[in-house]
């Protein structure tokens, strides 16, 4: 094989083509659409076994999650609420990402180690825990597109230029306010590690 | 406080002793210039660093710690104690063994070993890179008490680097792209999606901060550097960019650094840093250590959308403001330092600072805030912090009305 | 080279296995938030440190290490590795035993604590601060091979502080003060005689350096730094400034720092640093590792009579110039980052850079500086440097006709 | 005793005056006139037991200097010769200078330790070693004004603005040489220590 440089007006000739294999090898991501999602299926059932062994002890049997780590099921109807439990059931989008991050991140300390098959499996358990799947499902790239999650519509572009455009302003310098209290205090609260000085 | 401080104090008419008798740093020899190839701070500066907050995350592989601002003065911020945020942990990647890849919607997919990025065209710019969540704990309300633990997720280094849009045209990226997905090397595969307008404007592919290569716990080799835009976008030992028609939707744009407001819809793209200001001194870790006189109030001022114009500063909790002093001209996505010289009059102040950016954006205080985000935004939290200064110089972190 | 060099230049079909295999950095975990408080260099870049050369002094304690300036780039310099000089070893000297005395034609002889002066009115600047030693070695010829080694007595950074003039009000300095002596408080007792006009234009009496606090081998709590004025003058763990109707004739004001012409009589009170550049790689130290193609040739410039200008770079040895492009516009006593974004046939190369500055003032060849001033003069050589690139990459300090 | 602080029409009120016994501690520099010089006297046969006692091991028995350490004497008439030897005796242009060098930072590593009689008698030996002084000279305020160093009118003030004044110029661009020749190497020299790369 013999690198044929892509030398063209105005480029400098650095760098050399990148194979397929290559290509393939890192490009993994997953968009909404199933792009990327490679061959192979799972059910739930057969995920299940997978997330214990490989994922429950930091998330739980149930996804439901351990300590501080974070919990990938539950929450719906949690987000306009205090404290809102974010999860892939009550908060992501799209099923691309939780697709494309199992395959590609987890588990922590072990990623890229679960076979496409096994990913199908674990997002398909996932998808069950948060009972958005009936326990026969199986997850491929064809019933991909069948699932569409609950917080799909959730979401709106960034519209901080419309909606604070009155941040935009000539501020006050006197007489400002009538009166200023104390509100709450963080030395009440009491959680800020001591710093030795 | 040493025996000199006290001596000084009460220095009798023989006069302090520091000064009278010799000392033995004024006799003596100190280290020779072969003691330290590459120096560290002084012993006596050994608070000056880096800290983290244990119940914050499960772990501290996926986590977070914070820059002392509270101790720093100036702009550039030192790499040795820049804030550090990794969602698997501070990769050890030798330039032998990096590889970058342009990939998806261009003539040639190429792949660069570091050597081929040392060949471009170089640029030197100076910016700061603040985390999405810097200030995030203060949307529930005053919390942790320091400068460095609410305001210190930002730093501010001179990047040496690539222009993306010169990899990007050695690539030949096709009309077709409309966006670049970036992604780092370690095991979070840290993956963004950025529109091309911003990829063709002002990225850089960064191999240098302050002069000297990045830090592993800042990227090494390479990281990208967007300015003005949210650090986890800056993604750290950057090894593929692919030019897409349309954003990946990663995790890291969906389920975090996303936005939610109080009627549960949630704001994505929200990459553009909003204009900010602390006081950095005096704040709960750097108290007024002296009595009521001349008192120099200084802190940082920022804006993800250009230069800052203007940071006032009040002593009262925001019934009135003053100018402060800008160190330098603000520099578009860079830190600028205000000082307000002052006198002090030994009584209590609750200090503010509120900056303004090029826009005419006026930073908010919380209540503007949260009127129009609630409290559950987690990002982006510019609000105007209050340090609550008593009569003994101690500062805390206080909300007010 | 690490394997994986290799293997990139001779990929098979199917692919480098640095892409093709996953890697256990993206696999398993790296550092967490805890591990670095106060961070270093990766272990990958242990040769970018400061350097002494043995046989230059008697002893390691009075003497100079230099700047890798070769492996740096941009234009602030990290404390960490910024040359040092000592006179009689760098000490550690407390804040709290800190003690600064202005006397002499003063209404008030003062004494300030460290932390009175953290009360007064603070600016920021970045300056270079050359040692007026530096290249020294070059005026008996090409000497030692390296751009660290020949002209590594150069840092650049960030410095905040009090301007020396302030201080001086404040003690009411007499119109019959015609200079200012500043001294040390190590056993060097380091003293210069600075003339008013300078203490009251840009002097700065500075305690942080890029953002942090000096490091102890830079004058750690406080130094004196003198814009575009040799080393020296920058006296470090500065204790004392006297008000006086004339120069000391100190020691580091007579004895060294003057500069000797060839007919035996010698210069005094050449404060200024010349105009100045050098090409930092490549260079010795900083070989070129890719085969002909495109090359960035870089180097620093300054000046300290005001901002540099222009850099032009000879690859013939001077007979033919082109103008390269400055990262940045000049600031004034501060350094320049050029760059020269260029095309190299692999054939041989007489690299040369050449400053001008504000004032009009183009840096003189070794042959133009030495028919003024002979071979003796030590202090302020500006000369124009000469790297010969080999068609290997490999670079050599010579001397050219 | 209680500090009157120095406020005064834009001044801070920052610092605390200066005690005279503290000024007198520091303020110990000698100017070419011989201000600042203390009471007291040495003579050369003094001078020269206390030399050999605390210098002698860097400089020498006769001031001329031990391995890579300062020779103290000797190089008269070198100045403008290659390689010139510059001593107290050969070029500096001031006593007031070896006085106040003496006094306040040597011997190195133990500065400040000589009493003002051990410097007037050592700087009276070292002008006996560079043979500027007879052996019965006794150094005191009196005796100073009368030693005039050799070098003393050897110094211009810095004259680069007018004698450097062609490096004020339009550089050459093109063609500035016919030929260019290398002349000398470092690697040839090869002093350079070895950086491990
Ligand atoms: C050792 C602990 C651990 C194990 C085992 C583990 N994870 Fe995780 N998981 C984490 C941590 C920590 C994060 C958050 C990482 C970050 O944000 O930096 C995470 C994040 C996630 C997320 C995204 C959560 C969110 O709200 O953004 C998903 C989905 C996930 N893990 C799925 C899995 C699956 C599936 C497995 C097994 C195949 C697994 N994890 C195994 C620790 C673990
Ligand atoms: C342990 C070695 C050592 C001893 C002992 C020592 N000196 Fe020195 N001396 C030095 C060094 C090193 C320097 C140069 C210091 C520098 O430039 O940083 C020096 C410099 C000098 C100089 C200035 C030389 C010049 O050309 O500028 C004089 C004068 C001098 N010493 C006198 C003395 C006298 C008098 C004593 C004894 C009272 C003494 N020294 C003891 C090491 C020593
Ligand atoms: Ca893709
Ligand atoms: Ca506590
Ligand atoms: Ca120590
Ligand atoms: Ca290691
Ligand atoms: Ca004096
Ligand atoms: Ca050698
Ligand atoms: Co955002
Ligand atoms: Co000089």
């Amino acid at each position: 094989l013999t690198f044929v440089s892509p030398l063209q007006a105005g480029k400098l000739g650095l760098g050399r083509p990148a194979l397929p294999d290559e290509v393939a090898a890192w490009d993994l991501d997953v968009r909404p659409d199933g792009t990327g999602l490679p061959d192979g299926s799972g059910d739930v059932l057969t995920g299940e076994e997978i997330f214990a062994d490989n994922c429950a002890v930091c998330h739980g049997d149930f996804a439901e999650g351990v300590d501080n780590w974070p919990k990938l099921a539950g929450g719906m109807g949690t987000l306009d609420r205090d404290d809102p439990l974010k999860t892939v059931g009550s908060y992501w989008p799209y099923l691309s990402t939780t697709w494309d991050y199992v395959n590609r991140s987890m588990p922590f300390g072990n990623a890229q180690s679960l076979t496409p098959d096994e990913v199908y499996g674990v997002v398909a358990y996932i998808l069950y825990s948060n009972d958005l799947v009936d326990e026969d499902f199986v997850l491929s790239r064809d019933t991909f597109t069948e699932v569409h999650l609950p917080n799909a519509d959730g979401f709106i572009v960034d519209d901080r230029k419309s909606a604070e455009a009155h941040f935009v302003t000539d501020p006050c310098m006197q007489n400002c306010k009538d009166k200023v209290e104390i509100t709450m205090r963080a030395r009440v609260l009491d959680v800020t590690p001591d710093t030795g000085d | 406080i040493g025996a000199g401080a006290v001596a000084a104090t009460t220095a009798r008419a023989a006069g302090d002793p520091l000064i009278t008798e010799p000392q033995y740093w004024a006799q003596g020899l100190g280290e020779g210039v072969d003691a330290t190839p590459y120096g560290l701070p002084i012993e006596y500066e050994s608070d000056v660093v880096r800290r983290n907050v244990d119940w914050l995350t499960a772990d501290t592989i996926s986590s977070i710690n914070f820059t002392p601002i509270h101790a720093l003065d100036g702009t550039i911020t030192p790499q040795g104690c820049a804030f550090e945020r990794h969602h698997s942990g501070a990769i050890e990647l030798t330039k032998e063994d990096y590889r970058l890849m342009i990939n998806g919607l261009v003539d040639t997919p190429l792949v660069f070993t570091y050597g081929d990025l040392e060949r471009f065209p170089r640029e030197n710019h100076v910016y700061f890179c603040e985390c999405a969540a810097n200030t995030g704990m203060e949307w529930a309300g005053a919390q942790l008490n320091g400068a460095q633990f609410t305001h210190g997720m930002i730093h501010n280094m001179e990047y040496t680097g690539v222009p993306l849009r010169t990899l990007l045209e050695e690539a030949g990226y096709q009309t077709t792209g409309k966006w670049v997905y970036v992604e780092g090397a370690d095991a979070s595969g840290n993956g963004r999606s950025i529109p091309m307008d911003k990829a063709l404007d002002d990225v850089l592919v960064a191999f240098k901060a302050n002069g000297e290569a990045l830090r592993m716990e800042h990227g090494y080799p390479v990281r990208l550097v967007v300015p003005g835009w949210e650090g986890n976008m800056w993604v750290k030992w950057l090894r593929r960019i692919e030019v897409a028609d349309a954003p990946v939707e990663s995790r890291e744009e969906t389920s975090k650094y996303t936005d939610t407001l109080a009627n549960g819809i949630s704001r994505k793209w929200t990459w553009e840093m909003d204009a900010k200001s602390v006081v950095t001194s005096p704040s709960p870790q750097s108290p007024i250590t002296h009595g009521p006189g001349p008192l120099v109030i200084t802190g940082l001022a920022w804006s993800g959308r250009g230069a800052i114009k203007r940071v006032d500063v009040s002593k009262d909790g925001g019934k009135t403001w003053e100018t402060a002093r800008l160190a330098k001209p603000g520099e578009r996505m860079a830190l600028s330092r205000f000082y307000l010289d002052t006198e002090w009059d030994g009584t209590e102040m609750l200090l503010q600072s509120r900056a303004m950016d090029e826009t005419g954006y006026v930073q908010p205080t919380k209540a503007q805030l949260r009127e129009v985000r609630g409290l559950n935004s987690i990002y982006h939290n510019n609000c105007i912090q209050t340090w609550w200064v008593k009569p003994d110089g101690e500062a805390e972190n206080v909300e007010v009305s």
